[in-house]
């Protein structure tokens, strides 16, 4: 299997799918010749033109408004919000419009849309560049919300959610564009709603998203010399949300942590684990345990930005304070 | 203008039947036998009428909250629409949307949308498709003076004048958001004068002329399907019926109302007609009848027609 | 004590702050003249006139934003969103701006502004008129997040939530508008992020917010009919959130309750159910119920908006589930 | 205009400080000293000073993402700009803000800005505040070409239209949002025709000359504080740097940015305060030096600050 990063794979799936399917075009700002802020779409310009490759003024309301209305007319629109923060400004596109639709209407259109967007801190860019906000997507019913941490998730999921019939909230990880992993030769696909082992273990279960998920591994490698063995869960997509993979990992390990890079309190770990707690209570042998942002911005300065950021050490703490 | 005799019947009889579809929604919805939110349309049918009788199969439409004169024009089955009003299984949106969510894809009517001026981008995103696939389609937009002032209008029509899309943007400036003047909400006097910003075309006209309107929207359709871009209509009218059934309108005095009356679009039409000799009064009084009883029917439909089932409430929230 | 509807209660602390600060001012689309879509700024344009308070175009953009400039400038807005709805239009404003200034400029700034809106649903008013949001808010920091059930606590939090330096995001129930109840006399403030017992009780404990306070409260009279006495509790405040006075109860009861109305996946309930089995797990003796409208949009039909929304057997039910 | 030779000796100095402040910026961010995202303004100087050169204390300014031009032009303070830079505890904002979130408040520097377009309706509601209060403030807000077609834009002058808000409007239009020209962003030749859109004046200037700035800037803040409303100034500028340090710039040619360096607006104020006998060349070399010694010292300070405290992380979130 061919090693690649994360970024390739995403500008691979785009590549693909845009090839395959002529309804499909990407529209964004400086997705064309500039390939994207973070040189995700580099290249597609020049493959598919801009008939096909469409930089849009700064405009988010209209970028995601117009993809609303060019698949409600038939196309597979896949807009670029260049960073998550930015959402706010096209909001109501995304919930009121996409999302509510088909309801609305009997069921009787269908929105077709993928909305690529880049989440997380790491990169200093302080409070209104860092942000990640998947909790905001996955409340609300008529969406899809998809989350990869690994390049072969990253380009089989984003397949998947070009080719469903539903709007998908696709959140990449700035910082992981540049890790690489392997992937699938040729074409392939994930289904949306399945979580992926990232890692088998008895003794606890993590469940991880995005970033976390590597900085739950690298704890899971500590660890295990101690004799820890942990079970690494990324759910890969928040709606639909796979229960029973992490059900069933409960009902082994008895224990669980949930590790998001957002802000703790009021995140997407409070529906895992309240889920857990409504359906698995039996299951549990110790408190659930929750790690995430600590309910501030995002700072700015490096060295407040790391003790910001959930880390291999709070996780590591988090499962020795349950097993 | 070459409308012929048959076609000038049809108009006609899509506004009387909007009137009249109205007149009873306020009634009903009177009585109770609507619920939620409705905004009626009455007074400002030559808009929707003028500007759809230029549109074909294919064509898109993005409506408002003030959505049924718009569906009518376009060829909506008021049994439907009435059945969606009264919350009906049988209704276009099985009962789940409601006046404000009224859609039917099969026309090319992405809905009427209970956000103000969340119809621009949609509209522009569908004449985007018709111009990628280059099917020749247009989209238009219908909005009202309120929605003018949302980000939206600014953001739409700068896409659609720089990517050259065939979009109609149709203002219905009725001289009011809910309870605000339009000489109060924005500096400025036709709202039309905002075209210029986005380099496009605009065109101010008596929105209560159905010749007014289908000439002004005849001319853009056709820019649109040259490929000549989008044009921003506005069309002056005014709304007989408060903002929404149950408001008092105490933001505008009786005589405004009562003049704006005298400008009735239908009757001007109907006046238009008879003098063109296209129909006779006793025809007229027959179109009336015959939209009655469509009317009724719808009404009866709806009433007759079972609720949505319970079981049902989690469907259509995602495609399989 | 007088007794007064709950939108009286909002009005009269409007009217009184105005009356008391010259830098309160209210803007909003129809608060003039035609007092509000709901009524709920009736007269108060007659008494302040149009300087202290706008009608604004329909730019809730602008609305926000504004209103966060005019607070950095040192004045108290209490802009109005018609419908909660409407709140991805100026989203940005909102968790960009009036949320992080402070953070961003290093303490420098405040911004004290509160965003009054009506959410919920039983209007018939549909998809997008009758979403409860409040989940959004809450996971923001820097926004504090009102939501108050009685006419008594929307006032004195009303009247906080104006005075407070900070961003409050004060949310009202267009249901509630019409229910009375009574008010202390004269002035009088209750603290931001101090929960309220509205019915003590032994077996269980019911956590309830806006509307389901009353739906509890119906449910409690019902269940202490079959001696089954539940501990009604309104944490009135989301942000802060009052965790001592639910833990406390759940130490007493054993047993918890949540109840909300907004869609129960990704909603605010969880993350209370996150918490207490964070932090008090060995209070539980029975698995957590959640209770909240189910992963749809609100349909328009009256008959499915009614099973749409949580009710008093659902309440019912859930706690005879874990007693 | 009427400035007398200190002030535009003090003008011409803020210029130079703009320069050396980016020139080092981007040597810095180079070598790494910089974290996170940096814009600079080099080849804008006339724009900010010239604007600014108009406002006095108690006068509030919205800035953008591009925004150490604008602070150091409203008199901020070089050292506090570094360390924030650098993300110092003796920064602007402690460290937590870093180069797009500087903010003055004693200054009435509402902050630089992520968010491209947000200042607008910022600036409109601190000038909403001057008038409220009857004080004489006016409220500046920079923006760019880019930043002109979203939505806050059309939000923001039709409220300060309409409620006659002392704000001037500066559209910093350098010709490319990111990699995107104004051609192909905006179907309109000049930003400022869209005032007429909000029934306000627009004018259009040469945003390299301090002069010309100045002057447009002069009569829309008399415009303001008279209670006339706001305006839209255009100011038509070029960045010699990428869109932020590490842009490759593949959009543009070489012969564009050599042709811009030649209307570099440093020099132009340079020979004319050199014609006008304001300074001789000698006197022009002390003030590059002086600034020179200025910024060394703002980056020694910068460099020798603490880091944030840890345990300040939580701080600031909320006031008490
Ligand atoms: C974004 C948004 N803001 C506010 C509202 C509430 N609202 C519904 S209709 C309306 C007035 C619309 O005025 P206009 O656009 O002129 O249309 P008209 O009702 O006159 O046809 C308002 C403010 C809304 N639905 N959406
Ligand atoms: C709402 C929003 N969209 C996109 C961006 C990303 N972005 C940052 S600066 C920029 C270009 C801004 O162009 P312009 O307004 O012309 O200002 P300039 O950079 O040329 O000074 C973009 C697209 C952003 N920060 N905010
Ligand atoms: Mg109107
Ligand atoms: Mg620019």
């Amino acid at each position: 299997m061919p090693e690649i990063t994360y970024l390739e794979a995403i500008n691979a799936a785009l590549k693909e799918e845009m090839r395959r399917d002529p309804n499909v075009f990407i529209l964004g700002e400086d997705v064309g010749i500039f390939g994207g802020c973070f040189g995700v779409t580099q290249g597609l310009y020049d493959e598919f033109g801009p008939e096909r490759v469409l930089d849009t003024p700064i405009s988010e309301t209209a970028i995601i408004g117009a993809s609303v209305g060019a698949a409600a007319a038939g196309l597979r629109p896949v807009p670029e919000i260049m960073f998550m923060d930015f959402m706010g400004v096209c909001l109501d596109e995304i919930f009121n419009q996409a999302a509510k639709m088909r309801y609305m209407f009997g069921g009787r259109a269908k929105i077709p849309i993928t909305v690529r967007t880049a989440c997380g801190a790491g990169l200093g860019a302080a409070a209104q560049h860092s942000q990640s906000l998947e909790a905001w997507f996955a409340h609300i019913p008529g969406l899809k919300v998809v989350m990869p941490s690994t390049p072969a998730d990253a380009k089989g999921l984003l397949v998947s959610s070009i080719r469903d019939d539903n709007p998908v909230i696709f959140i990449e990880h700035k910082m992981l564009y540049g890790v690489s992993g392997t992937v699938p030769e040729g074409e392939y696909t994930i289904p949306l709603g399945k979580a992926d082992i990232k890692r088998e273990g008895s003794d606890a279960t993590v469940v991880a998203t995005a970033m976390m998920v590597h900085k739950a591994l690298a704890a899971a490698e500590t660890l295990a010399e101690e004799g820890i063995e942990i079970e690494v869960i990324d759910p890969r997509c928040l709606q639909p949300l796979d229960k029973d993979t992490i059900l069933q990992s409960v009902e082994k390990t008895g224990r669980l942590v949930i590790v998001q890079e957002a802000v703790k309190f009021g995140g997407f770990g409070g529906e895992i684990a309240a889920m857990v707690v409504e359906e698995g209570f039996d299951l549990l042998d110790a408190p659930i345990k929750r790690i995430g942002a600590p309910f501030a911005p995002v700072p700015f300065a490096t060295n407040l930005e790391n003790v910001y950021l959930p880390g291999e050490e709070d996780i590591i703490e988090a499962v020795k304070s349950v097993v | 203008m070459t409308l012929s005799k048959e076609r000038l019947l049809e108009l006609y009889k899509k506004m009387v039947t909007i009137r009249q579809f109205e007149e009873n929604a306020a009634e009903l919805f009177a009585n109770g036998e609507i619920p939620g939110f409705v905004h009626l349309y009455i007074g400002e049918e030559a808009t929707a009428v003028g500007v759809m009788a230029n549109l074909e199969a294919g064509d898109y439409i993005a409506s408002t909250h003030r959505g049924h004169g718009h569906l009518i024009a376009r060829g909506g089955d008021v049994k439907l629409m009435y059945a969606e009003l009264f919350g009906r299984k049988t209704g276009y949106c099985k009962g789940k949307g409601g006046s404000m969510h009224i859609a039917d894809m099969s026309l090319g009517f992405l809905g009427a949308n209970g956000i103000v001026g969340a119809g621009l981008p949609l509209a522009a995103g569908a004449a985007f498709a018709c111009k990628y696939r280059g099917d020749n389609g247009v989209a238009v937009c219908f909005f009202g003076d309120g929605a003018s002032n949302r980000g939206t209008l600014h953001e739409a029509l700068n896409l659609a004048s720089i990517w050259k899309l065939p979009a109609i943007f149709v203002c219905e400036n009725n001289m009011y958001g809910i309870s605000m003047r339009q000489e109060h909400h924005q500096n400025i006097k036709d709202v039309a004068d905002r075209a210029s910003a986005y380099g496009i075309p605009g065109i101010s006209v008596d929105g209560n002329d159905l010749f007014a309107v289908y000439e002004a929207a005849e001319e853009a359709v056709k820019r649109a399907r040259q490929g000549d871009g989008p044009t921003l209509i506005e069309c002056k009218t005014y709304r007989w019926r408060g903002h929404f059934e149950g408001d008092p309108t105490v933001y505008r005095t009786d005589e405004e109302l009562e003049a704006w009356k005298k400008k009735d679009p239908i009757k001007r039409v109907k006046k238009r007609l008879l003098d063109m000799g296209v129909f006779t009064e006793e025809e007229d009084m027959a179109i009336w009848e015959e939209v009655k009883k469509e009317i009724q029917e719808g009404i009866e439909f709806a009433k007759n027609s079972p609720l949505p089932d319970e079981a049902d409430l989690l469907e259509d929230v995602y495609c399989d």
